[in-house]
């Protein structure tokens, strides 16, 4: 079963978006369908961040139409995208270091619990949960009340992506989750990345790195100036030909020359 | 007619008491029918105080009438004005000395020193020999003077005897509770205005001390009146401030539109308010006592 | 996905079981409150602080700065601050007195009419805060003169007084007034007497009466809020959203908290803090001045720091807060009792303001492993 | 390196040449300079503000603002705030009347040591800012409640009063005291006075003579200070620091820049300003009184604010600043000339403030790109 | 002539630091010698830019030697090392975004004018200066009063690898300067670096990415939890090894085989 047999749950169709002065976005479409790792590539101010913030509803677009399981949808915050299935992971991470891993995991989805009348949050399946979803990402915590400030930088993006994949997302959003990683760390990540999506979830996996997408994408979207220049399935494309869509072509052969095709 | 004359005072905005000014003034601008400012820095700072007379003078009304509060600062920006060709009239703080020598016309007001002074005089003479002052404004040098005067008149040292109370109704109320008990030989309470009276009597009332202790205090109030009607207060020192606001308008305007003028200072008070003739001063309270 | 077996990293010393239990925002102001409190016993022990008058009177202090402190708590945990509180006490404080004496209508009307009255103008000014971006600072300090500036103005325009009285008489026999001027436990004290366990008035008015003859509505009130705030930040998804938005407002705003709301509740939570202020004040002195409430925002301030907040937001704690006020209260009321000549009350609280915060930084450093 | 040929970004659409020019900080400010004035010059035109008395009374106390602002401008382009500034106005004027008055030492001794003792408090707040890492507002409120409480302290008990008079005698013939209390210019206004372009006193002892007989010293040091101050921040490398220090102190630290050092400096720079001002004030009016300088932080605040600076630091302009105390002080001053009831004199303030700091914020996007 | 042998520029032995209870570097040794390139490499929190702020006088080491130019040295602040001629670029930046371009390039060392017996910063030149180097960097500005907040990620870190060439330092040092790149922009920077180090400076480049290290890299050096692992020259050692040396061996077998060998 190829994931593009499916009927996409996001579609994005002409998605324009303007900051003041700025056109970020000039008309990008884009799908994501269930069960595939559909990977966003892209020079810095492409537009990738901004795409997807659209996508999760953080800003409206200027102009183009959004469907959700083959409805139109207009997002009016993060919290109605999060509601219909969409997670993300931000490149700024979205982590309050002040605040415990336990809150942290739950914010804005806090459990709740009913006294008499009364709701309050439910701390005990709160922090067991946490644990136990941090022990699955290979994280053992001192204690659910440690303070996120505390983590290390690949530990806190194991909690968000984690949260994500908790909150059972049918399309999970991941903003350079390996840019500020190393080694072993952007295997971990990558590999959580295969298994979420044999889950049947969608993932949207933003990154500059042409090997990470090929590691684990299905299809890729190159961004370029706010427009896409295409988007290739796995195999019709060799990293060769993915990295110069990303660079412009031309001037990176010489430069590859200069420096031993190892870039 | 027509004639425009400003008074500007040193109180901060939120003084209540200067309320009575105010209200004097307006109703001498009335009868009168002249213009009445009123002006005060808002924060009651003295230096301030010194620029809003300047900016009066500026303005060349006919008068300014004004308080003495601090000579220094004052008197230059004051005799700027009396030499510019403005007449002044001190009110309130000040003394007539300072007055004349300033080249005012008058000074109509009640000296703090001296009414405190006359205040412990009084109560020396009802046996009393140990008190506490509850001053409201120890930042402002006129409150220290009261409290001085009346130590003075009393023949006691002032010492520890005043209390810095603030501004808050119940921070002032547990303070004197505070003072009260951990001093329970004090024979007498001093407050400085309605500000400090007011809690202080409900202090006295819990502590049932009301009518009990012996209690003073200047410058009236709807409280402090009917204080002393149920006999908690002995007496308040009225200094009438609407005379000190009324009175220099009258006077000036008088003065220029007919050349008369009074030849003395007048003297607005120390006067006593005690229990006996009290209902007008009730009704009053606050707006014109 | 591979189980890495993250083992315990050899690189961090260990830290005691004892000290971590003891690492919490509010460590400082209990540590200052016992160190205050013992201060006290033994210079002031036997200057009647400790009897139950005593006790009374700085409880009720206390009670005051806790009530506007644990509105300022909330919302500097929110992240923003307000400096309109003392303004907002008078000028509360005079709706009541120009709605029940000069309108005359019924104490209740003018109790209600002011509660909604100054969280409207609290939501306004949250309104501004979050729509322009600007710091609260300076928006509340816009209003701290404004406020002000009206709490002057209309009384003087309508009453031509700046200072209120009457509200008592009025207040006779009204439902809504004894929940905020009014004592409780009256009897419970009357048998405290009886049973010699209190003093009772040897002179005066009252002689042969308990002197302590009830506990003021005032600190049940600072004890409720603090209560039902502390149980709303720690326990509830709300309180959740709280530190939320004050620790990263961005990123809270992501993962889908209403950042914009909750600041705005909590200013008009502050505004409803200081009514509650304001009232209590009014109920109990039947009067209403236009200087009420003058520096209050200070106070708040101070308490909650004290109590260990983070002035940037997104950390503290209402039991904090609380006992930062109670420390306040002990202090200012202690510092009589113990006879300390008064105008160095000021200098004693810069001083102990400084010590506590740097108590509080040290201790917030080891609980975040902040740098 | 292979010149890469960035072309001019498509993606950004044109903004024109005028706006560009006419994006600064300090727009904000001459924008309100000119509706301020214009609106004065309509409603208060006749009234006096505009002869030459009344030009120097609102210079005067424009002057005044402006002398602290600029202090509290540098200050807040470095980072922090002072929140001290009016407790250390009254703290240094008390210091000059008790070295001079009761201990009866020269005056230009006791204006010299008063500086080093202000310039050493404020090294103390900024050491304890930089030490720490404290919020400035924290430290700062601390030592207005510290500064405050000696200054009313001290005097009262040493001199039993809370004012102290009689320097205008001890400061007859002191060589330092004119550079503070005397005026310059005198000729030009006889002159003036002669050509009968303003007025002269017409009784007293100084009949004949121009009712303004020179510019008081304190326009002097407010315009010196001005200039000194914004060549400094916009001509010199320790400008360049300062706005380092403010915009991000690590990473201005990373480059080599003494942040702590210039922080200091920036704290004992304000508490400098603020001691001009007290000298200044005490040798006008030849006394100190416990109360000076009440507020006058907010009030620095405010103008700088005014003038658009940021709160947070690293953006910010003197001549702001200094347009923002001349906004102020002819509003103060304006509003008594047209008679505008002075108690809403508060309201405008905090209106004024409010329409300054949303035109600010407005300005300041644009030229930053802050989102 | 290689890099090799020189002396170094920068020699650092045993170094250690301690930051309260956690032990971020526990002996490490390095150095750098003219003209060479030497990456060091590691996982997130293994050290890495504890151990570059220790070099540029950031921090103190709690431990150790550092040896310039032969003579021991103790720098006391960043000011220090940078008049020695050891400038860096750090992972966050260290750009002020309210302040302009110019202000921001010459920051900490601006250009002196002296007029009578006062000096001014000499805008002119400063000005001038910046223009040309952003250009040869090829970046061209719209002025150079522009605020750097207005400008890109990518153009940023120009700017400040800009400012760090200028000042003519004899070692620069680079931390992470690709991680948040595009393909253009790390191809530029990458370049950038072998053209520098053609000068004679020595370069100390860190990074995740290995790929980039072997790209321009002359030695290797890997860090792991506060200690070194050994340094490598270039031609003795394969990508595939640094890999391994970097993730601590074995498990990456696993992952990579998983995931088709392309982390
Ligand atoms: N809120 C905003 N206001 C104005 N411009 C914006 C805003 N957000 C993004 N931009 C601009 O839109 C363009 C696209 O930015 P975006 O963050 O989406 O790029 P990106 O592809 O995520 O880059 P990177 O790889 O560096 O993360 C950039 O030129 C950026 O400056
Ligand atoms: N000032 C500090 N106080 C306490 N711990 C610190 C401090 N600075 C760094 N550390 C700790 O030291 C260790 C090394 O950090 P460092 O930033 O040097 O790692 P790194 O190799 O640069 O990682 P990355 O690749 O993520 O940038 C980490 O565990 C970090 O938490
Ligand atoms: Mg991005
Ligand atoms: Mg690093």
């Amino acid at each position: 079963m190829e994931p593009y047999d499916h009927n996409p749950i996001v579609e994005m169709r002409d998605i324009e978006k303007h900051f003041g002065p700025v056109i970020a976005l000039n008309g990008v479409s884009f799908d994501i369908r269930p069960g595939e790792c559909h990977c966003l590539l892209g020079d810095n101010g492409a537009g990738k961040s901004t795409f997807i913030k659209t996508m999760a509803g953080v800003h409206k677009p200027t102009k183009g139409a959004i469907f959700f399981e083959g409805r139109q949808m207009s997002f009016d915050s993060p919290r109605d995208a999060m509601e219909a299935g969409i997670a993300t992971v931000y490149q700024d991470l979205a982590m309050i270091p002040l605040m415990s891993v336990t809150r942290n995991f739950w914010m804005g989805r806090e459990p709740i619990k009913r006294v008499g009348p009364f709701k309050f949050m439910d701390f005990k399946t709160a922090n067991e949960v946490t644990m136990e979803e941090m022990r699955k990402m290979g994280i053992n915590l001192r204690s659910p009340d440690q303070a996120v400030g505390t983590l290390s930088g690949g530990e806190r993006q194991t909690v968000a992506i984690a949260r994500a994949v908790h909150f059972g997302a049918k399309v999970l959003i991941l903003d350079e989750p390996t840019s500020a990683l190393g080694v072993r760390q952007t295997a971990n990540v990558l590999s959580t990345i295969d298994k979420v999506r044999k889950t049947g979830i969608g993932i949207v996996f933003i990154t500059h790195n042409v090997r990470h997408a090929l590691a684990v994408g299905d299809r890729f979207t190159v961004l370029n100036r706010g427009k896409t220049l295409g988007t290739a399935q796995r195999g019709q494309i060799t990293p060769e030909e993915l990295q110069d869509l990303m660079a412009g072509g031309q001037e990176m052969v010489a430069l590859e020359g200069s420096l031993g095709g190892t870039v | 007619e027509g004639e425009r004359y400003v008074l500007v005072s040193h109180a901060p905005d939120s003084d209540s008491w200067w309320n009575t000014i105010k209200n004097g003034l307006a109703l001498a601008g009335e009868q009168m029918d002249v213009t009445v400012e009123y002006r005060n820095p808002p924060t009651g700072d003295l230096a301030d105080m010194a620029r809003i007379i300047e900016q009066a003078a500026a303005s060349a009304p006919n008068g300014i009438i004004t308080t003495l509060a601090d000579p220094d600062v004052l008197s230059g920006p004051i005799r700027a004005a009396v030499e510019s060709g403005i007449d002044v009239i001190i009110i309130n703080s000040g003394t007539p000395d300072a007055a004349r020598e300033l080249g005012a016309l008058m000074y109509v007001g009640q000296p703090e020193y001296d009414a405190g002074f006359a205040a412990g005089q009084r109560a020396a003479g009802d046996g009393i020999s140990s008190f506490l002052c509850v001053n409201h404004y120890i930042s402002s040098p006129s409150s220290t003077e009261r409290c001085q005067g009346f130590a003075d008149g009393l023949g006691v040292d002032l010492g520890n005897q005043m209390i810095d109370s603030g501004q808050d109704p119940s921070e002032i109320q547990n303070r004197v509770t505070a003072y009260l008990n951990s001093n329970p030989d004090t024979d007498a309470v001093l407050t400085l205005g309605p500000t400090s009276a007011d809690p202080t009597i409900l202090a006295l009332e819990q502590i049932g001390l009301a009518g009990d202790i012996y209690f003073g205090t200047f410058d009236l109030g709807g409280d402090i009146v009917n204080a002393i009607r149920d006999g908690v207060i002995q007496w308040g020192i009225d200094q009438q401030p609407f005379l000190q606001a009324y009175l220099p308008v009258i006077v000036m305007t008088n003065y220029h539109r007919y050349g008369v003028l009074p030849g003395n200072n007048i003297n607005s008070g120390p006067g006593f308010v005690t229990a006996d003739a009290l209902d007008l001063v009730a009704e009053l309270a606050g707006e014109y006592r | 996905m591979s189980s890495m077996g993250v083992a315990v990293d050899e690189r961090i010393k260990e830290t005691s079981k004892l000290r971590k239990a003891l690492i919490r925002p509010e460590l400082g102001a209990i540590v200052g409150t016992i160190a205050v409190f013992s201060f006290f016993i033994i210079f002031a022990g036997d200057s009647g602080m400790f009897n139950a008058q005593g006790v009374l009177n700085w409880s009720t202090v206390s009670a005051q700065f806790m009530i506007i402190a644990v509105g300022a708590c909330m919302l500097m945990i929110a992240g923003e601050f307000d400096l309109s509180v003392g303004s907002m006490i008078g000028f509360a404080g005079m709706s009541i007195a120009l709605i029940s004496v000069t309108l005359q209508w019924p104490v209740w009307i003018a109790i209600l009419l002011t509660f909604v009255l100054c969280t409207a103008v609290g939501a306004l000014n949250g309104i501004i805060v979050v729509r322009t971006g600007l710091p609260s600072f300076i928006v509340t300090l816009a209003f701290l003169f404004i406020l002000r500036g009206f709490t002057i103005f209309f009384p003087q325009l309508i009453e031509r007084r700046t200072i209120i009285g009457g509200i008592s008489e009025r207040a006779e026999g009204d439902w809504l007034a004894p929940l905020f001027g009014g004592k409780i436990g009256g009897g419970f004290f009357n048998w405290l007497a009886d049973m010699e366990l209190i003093g009772v008035f040897t002179r005066g008015t009252r002689m042969g009466e308990p002197i302590v003859n009830g506990i003021p509505m005032l600190i049940v009130w600072a004890l409720g809020l603090m209560v039902v705030a502390h149980i709303v930040l720690t326990r509830t998804q709300f309180g959740n959203w709280i530190f939320a938005a004050g620790g990263d407002a961005q990123a809270a705003r992501y993962v889908g908290v209403p950042v914009n709301r909750v600041k705005i509740q909590m200013f008009m939570f502050t505004a409803f803090c200081a009514c509650v202020f304001a009232t209590c004040q009014v109920m109990e002195f039947g009067s209403a001045g236009a200087d009420r409430g003058l520096l209050k925002e200070f106070e708040a301030i101070i308490a909650v720091v004290i109590g260990g907040a983070l002035l940037t937001g997104g950390y503290g704690s209402v039991i904090g807060a609380a006992l930062g006020a109670l420390i306040f209260g002990v202090v200012q009321q202690g510092l009589f009792f113990a006879g300390v000549e008064s105008s160095l009350f000021r200098v004693f609280l810069g001083v102990i303001l400084l010590f506590a915060v740097i108590l509080n930084t040290y201790i917030r450093r080891i609980i975040t492993g902040e740098r």
